[in-house]
């Protein structure tokens, strides 16, 4: 059943929702020359029952981690527990305006501050900011941070090192913050190997990024080395914290030399990640670099929460307001709820999850990294090209089969990459149907490629063209 | 616990699938130093049931006594009405529980819905091109700022003062590390933008300039069209910060010829929320559409030629153009984007023009009776206005504040927060959400406070 | 894709939701004889993550009026504004007490009494109960009440009055409340007619239960004149309210002579179906008949609101508590938000709507009583029988076009009966739709009707054997 | 208005196309009288905004104060934890805005869910099927016992006085009208119901016999088997009203032969809501499911030989049997059964044991420190509980709880609601919300009333 835009339903006569009058007297066309008012708002106009209708069968288009498996790789697509949106879904959060005066928004400045000392604990970092609205804009920050305090020891370092396997916000946040980014190769391990990295140190290198996990599932087993090489060479080390869902209770950032990290609140916290956000970023530092957070920070004075706006050094704001607080307070209830204990048990169950579905899946994949894995792994489907079948192939025939597909074609130093999370919340019983599907798929490359070369074919749309989408640039209904 | 779903018997089967041994075994290549640490310092309090837990955050809520306060606040986040099915829609499940929709056959309904946000945005602002969000007003100008650079390959953006004071401190904080030179320019006695300043500021070396509209103050710029001539004759961008309510009346940004419109969306269906998630707009000419930074949904067709819709333009991208993207930004806000959407889609033109239209004429009469019933000074008593204007107290603003405070409202935003010189001025907003009746005991709360001095 | 019992997917062993612990010391082993305890308590346990699913996928399969076109005669499937239901997902109101002392729940109080105070001048009736549930729970109600008053009288009059064209319920009340039930033949045109009531009408007389407009959609026009004939005969007149959607602001069951009412609250005044319930049936009597209402009332003595438990004649309780509170709310809510304006537009518009589509859709039937109909109309699809096609068969293949069938077979005295009602919210084009779909249905049967005779065909099930089931009579899942 | 999509021109268009000249006119057959009337009378408030309407109900919303008060009443309504997910379900819009499912094919969700319902009822209870839903437990209850009479074709009810005294209320109001004797049992010394009064009321001319177990004053029922021997002994029916938590531990009625088991759901995930709407709970033996009243859901095959759900045995019900009908219900409590679902499903088998646990530990820590520290009086000292019970008070107990309303607490329902004589009693429940910092704040409170006599 296809749907048709808003606009295609739209007439300009149709009534409008019961809103209230304004005051004749006061009125624009009263108060306001002409030539500053707009002659016409061409905006469509429906009834109310048919916007219900479009979006709510709009949404019967879709997938979520509600309906089924979502092992996308490096999302930590894991379930969002129900009670987080009851708990933020409370008018003395939602309808609280940012500027409600210290005093009479303690609540909010509680929870914040109170986020700030759990992902302390949870991160081994002395302190955070939760400015930042997604990792990215973490990373951003942190770089700003980085750059800031190198400056201030007077050293003008321009460059970023990240892994040749590193997501592809990492460099683009260094070019955002003003650095240039060199790309380190992993070794065959997919680790970052020290002598390696001892080629890329020098005096210009400002930051090496890591995430860890890495973002081949891999723990960077030589991350006390890589610190130590680092800071001797006076440079800094950064967390991309996609990966945290990999190691809570068995390692922290900061223990492991660390010097800023970010966290995906919406990866590992488990807030719901909205079709492509919000999501949030916040970022997390030691004591060194504190003086350069973005203001304001949240403090507590042993009676009450206040912003601190004295913070000499500041990088400034990268952002108005103090991030997106109601995914805060999802991330809280969550960490609340599960404890130390439940967050390593997170840990725990990921990796598990991550283990036995690769040893399920092995044998029909290249395994290029064939050692324990922490929350996801990598497979390359580079042998059925032969068939003439891509991954991008089995991710479509995946959709037919009602699953949402790995990430696909990342990390870049995997040919024909499957990236795969299933993340501490499946079952058994999904894993294992995971596989049976698989295999399924791998039997009909051999049986009937073509079934699998075309599909998707039991979705709302086939195939879509996206050549033709970034040609047309129809990117509006006019 | 309730989010890990195996039995023990289970977790033996797959240990012994993997062939280790216990759990731990599959942490041990974490070298043990670091494992020790963790162990020792990984401490949280103890898990409360759920019972408990709703109780506990729901006693930390009612801290935030503000919210049942009269509130007069704005300043960049309004209090308008959301109506219900706004709120519902963000939590249908394949809306929030789904990711960025990289497989677009199975996200027909994000992918849509954003499709039609942009349009929205479009036929708000008059502008060819939206993308599908980036996360609020002040980084979205640092973004639309970063765009111009790039787009004249000139490093130098000239901002109004009248820009909302946060948002041009994160500009600072994007442009400085690009070595961008960042000018300002004051505003004139009426509360706009100093046009003469602009003339001698602007040049053939300017990228950008930004100014907005309704400015911070509260005042509606009246000269956008002089100084959009100044701008395209130096070859420069012009890059403009709306409050999308207000283009229910007021004239769009298109036709001043504005280049990039950005601004903030949260007046658009999304909630307070403490300052966030909120909801960034950018919307610029088709001939820009290369340097948009972040998502842009597009048209296409499937295989059997039915229209369909996909993330368009992607190497212009993080994820593939990585150092080399037109921003880093990857999750953006698209559940407010569709919450807005949700909004414009049910209020239509009709109303979407009188929210703003109510808006307007409730700030006028309070103005009004301000003005004639207790004859307030007004910092700008000769500019036009569209929901928001500045006063000046008799004393300290904090202090005038605080006694509006015993009465149960929130009178306005203190401008000393941001300017030490206006220690005596508030800028009052006022929305559809302040009843006659709320204003009107303002004014009498305002009376009774000003007797008292 | 099946979706399986909660049964199949059950492990006694998954975790469970965060509890609080009991205490030990006083644990049910500890203080209760063992014979009291159950040894087994034999349940599912699921992980949230696959209850959230399971209902999830289960809410894809179904229908509903967020979704489409439902014109389900007798029903008013109108659309459900979300105000109502943000209104009284209130916990001021949800999470009220009924036990809650007066003085304390004075809000919940102040809700009933001014929706009574609206039914009332909506219906021309004195005073209303809330007890009752829903429509049939409001008829045998009201049934007890008259049989109670004229008890009193001294009269022991046992037969109820139905048209041949009665919803089942009335006949069925009418049994419970000890009554038995005789039908009157609807005349030529449809409607009850004097000269054949006058036959039926004697001493044994309790009541006449008339729908106005009736249930093929007509105004009883001779209702002053019936209403005459039975208050002489010293019966009473009982107004079935589920059709008052077709005669708000036009007429009110008090003027046309009705001595009590019942209204489907989930009906005209738009408190969704929920698939089945919860609804509510409030009775509205004239003033003679207060006496015998259920207890308690809510009362107002200009002061505070109160529950009268001091009415002497009651009829007693009906159901525990006040009746289906949070439905009032959100019929108080829609009637607030209508006013009369609003709530006479909505009949207008219900009884434009099933004009235009009766108009558009009587060449294609038989349209046994072809006079202006209110809110509904009745076709016959009889003449499609020739062709071996039942309008079982057409409302089959509807739901392959994605629409809710209207009512079939019903009323009993058109033979085929398709019952038709579209309700004030829907769009003309959606109107024209279902014209064009019923239009392409009857071109199937005539080119290939077994597409028709076996429909549906894109439904998540096919056509499902009901006979098989009442034979198994497999309820449960054991 | 927003509900009435139609713009003026559709109108006339429609007009058109049946052939009148006005609206007036489709409404031309309707005596002028009876127009003229509605006219005239036909009269509500002037329509609010949206905006005001929340606002205004909210106002009254606010009125319900007993809300904030710190719970100790139950009495057939409890205030039990529901889980976000249940809440969530009801907002479901192919669940809360679909009809009954006549149309089985394009309802298998709702159907696939009231299934479940009735399986996790039966598991819950032992029975065999349980049917769709009733309004509540009261009519539920009257409605069992007319099912009683049906199928022994006798005319005589016993009733406990242990029964909730709404249901009894309402028994009496359904029976009598079909010329149904109803005979009250007393309770013994203990709070039990008097097996000596049953065995010298009950005789083969019975129907049946209704129990309530825990009963009305909290007390549990320890003869249940001795009373079933002598029901069966009759060839009457034993009905037995449960508390649906209560079976967490409590030993399901199967075991003491139930025939017709009854009960509140309200406890099973669905709101307070000031009485309503809540969930009649009816599950028997299969033998007699042919007399059931109201909806049941089975499972069949589709035309492919799928496993699907339909409504069955339509035939007993009033669309189809009209006048002869098991009952008259139509429409039930779909929702509330499809949350009792939910509900059952997420807690589970350890969940809804381990709730119950709560409730009577807490239940029984509360006596305990009444009994230790207060030395208050019970009314069934000796009797076994399960998470209510009755405390004799100084003084009139309605004058007694308004002390306890000014520190904020709603501490019991007085007796003498129900019970003229009882008027120095009040029955307290305890669940799983009441946490122990409530309940030994009521302890202190206790005292200090206490103290101040």
């Amino acid at each position: 059943k296809k749907i048709p835009l808003i606009k295609e339903l739209s007439n300009d006569d149709r009534p409008n929702i019961h809103l209230p009058e304004p005051l004749e007297e006061f009125s624009p066309e009263k108060l306001l020359p002409k030539e500053l008012l707009r002659e016409d708002l061409p905006l469509p106009q429906l009834s109310e029952i048919e916007v219900v209708r479009h979006f709510t069968n709009l949404s019967s288009l879709g997938y979520g981690v509600d309906l089924g498996f979502y092992p996308l790789g490096s999302c930590t697509m894991k379930y969002n527990p129900k009670i987080n949106e009851e708990i933020a879904n409370n008018e003395y959060f939602t309808d609280l305006h940012p500027h409600t005066p210290e005093d009479l928004s303690q609540g909010a400045l509680e929870i914040i501050y109170k986020l700030g000392e759990a992902l302390s604990k949870i991160t081994g970092m002395d302190k955070f900011t939760f400015q930042p609205s997604a990792g990215a804009h973490g990373e951003l920050t942190a770089l700003l941070m980085i750059k800031a305090y190198l400056k201030d020891k007077g050293e003008d370092r321009n460059i970023v090192l990240v892994p040749d396997s590193a997501h592809g916000t990492n460099p683009a946040s260094a070019s955002m913050a003003g650095f240039e980014t060199i790309e380190i190769p992993s070794d065959e391990r997919g680790l970052i190997n020290p002598n390696i990295l001892a080629k890329y140190l020098n005096k210009n290198v400002a930051v090496l990024m890591l995430t860890n996990p890495n973002t081949l599932g891999l723990f960077e087993r030589d991350i006390l080395k890589i610190a130590k090489m680092v800071h001797e060479e006076g440079a800094l080390l950064y967390y991309d914290g996609a990966n945290l869902n990999g190691i809570m209770g068995y390692a922290r950032p900061g223990d492991m030399g660390f010097d800023a990290v970010h966290i995906n609140l919406h990866k590992t916290f488990s807030t719901p990640h909205g079709g492509g956000g919000p999501g949030a970023g916040p970022v997390g530092v030691k004591d060194f670099l504190k003086d350069y957070l973005p203001i304001p920070t949240v403090e507590f004075n042993g009676e009450k929460y206040y912003l601190n706006y004295d913070i000499p050094k500041t990088i400034g704001r990268v952002r108005t307001f103090y991030g997106n607080f109601l995914v805060m307070v999802k991330a809280y209830a969550y960490i609340r709820l599960l404890g130390d204990e439940g967050l390593k048990r997170t840990t725990e169950m990921a990796v598990l999850n991550a283990n036995y579905l690769k040893e399920k899946l092995k044998e029909y994949f290249n395994l290029p990294y064939p050692s324990i894995c922490k929350h996801e792994f990598v497979l390359s489907g580079k042998r059925l090209k032969e068939k003439g079948v891509k991954v991008f192939d089995i991710a479509k025939r995946l959709l037919d089969y009602g699953i949402h597909p790995p990430t696909i074609y990342f990390p870049l130093i995997v040919e024909e990459a499957l990236m795969i999370e299933p993340t501490e919340t499946e079952t058994k019983y999904t894993l294992e149907e995971f596989v049976d599907i698989i295999k399924t798929i791998l039997k009909e490359i051999d049986e009937n490629p073509e079934i699998v070369k075309n599909a998707p074919h039991n979705t709302p749309v086939k195939r879509l063209n996206e050549a033709y989408a970034a040609k047309m640039l129809k990117v509006n209904w006019r | 616990m309730a989010y890990f779903p195996h039995t023990p018997q289970e977790i033996r089967e797959m240990l012994n699938t993997i062939g280790v041994d216990s759990i731990e075994e599959l942490f041990s290549e974490i070298p043990e130093e670091i494992r020790q640490k963790a162990k020792e310092n990984f401490k949280l309090s103890a898990s409360p049931s759920e019972i408990d837990l709703l109780e506990e955050i729901k006693q930390i809520s009612k801290k935030n006594i503000g919210k049942d306060y009269i509130s007069f606040l704005g300043g960049g986040a309004y209090r308008h009405y959301i109506p219900s099915f706004v709120k519902l829609v963000s939590l249908f499940p394949t809306f929030y529980t789904s990711y960025t929709p990289y497989q677009p056959e199975i996200s027909q309904g994000v992918l849509q819905s954003i499709f039609e946000y942009q349009s929205l945005i479009c036929d708000l602002t008059g502008m060819e091109v939206a993308n599908a969000s980036l996360y609020e007003a002040g980084s979205g100008i640092a973004e639309a700022a970063l765009m111009s650079v790039r787009i004249t390959g000139k490093k130098e953006v000239i901002v109004s003062s009248g820009l909302n004071p946060e948002y041009i401190s994160v500009l600072k904080t994007y442009l400085q590390v690009q070595n961008i030179d960042l000018k300002i320019l004051p505003l004139d006695e009426n509360g706009e933008t100093d046009i003469t300043a602009l003339e001698r500021t602007i040049s053939p070396s300017t990228s950008g300039v930004i100014l907005q509209n309704p400015n911070f103050f509260g005042v509606i710029e009246t000269k956008l069209k002089e100084m959009e001539t100044l701008i395209h004759k130096n070859n420069a961008l012009f890059i403009l910060s709306i409050y999308p309510i207000s283009l229910g009346i007021l004239k769009p940004p298109s036709e001043y010829n504005v280049d990039i419109v950005v601004g903030e969306g949260q007046s658009l269906g999304i909630p307070l929320g403490f300052g966030g998630p909120y909801l960034g707009i950018l919307a610029t000419k088709k001939e820009f559409i290369r340097q948009i930074p972040g998502r842009i949904v597009g048209e296409t067709i499937d295989l059997e030629g039915e229209r369909g819709f996909v993330n368009t333009l992607q190497t212009r991208e993080q994820h593939i153009r990585r150092a080399k993207a037109t921003s880093n930004i990857c999750t953006n806000e698209a559940l407010s984007a569709i919450s807005a959407a949700v909004y414009m889609a049910l209020l239509g033109k009709k109303g979407i023009k009188k929210i703003a239209e109510v808006c307007f004429s409730r700030a006028h009469y309070l103005k009004d009776r301000l003005q004639k019933k207790l004859g307030i000074d007004f910092i700008y008593p000769n500019s036009y206005f569209f929901n928001e204007f500045v006063i000046k107290t008799p004393e300290n603003s904090k202090v005038f504040l605080k006694k509006l405070e015993e009465r149960k409202i929130l009178g306005g935003i203190p401008l000393s927060k941001f300017y030490k010189e206006r220690e005596k001025e508030i800028l009052i907003a006022v929305t559809e959400r302040n009843s006659i009746e709320e204003i009107d005991y303002y004014v009498k709360s305002l009376k009774e406070v000003l007797k008292k001095d």
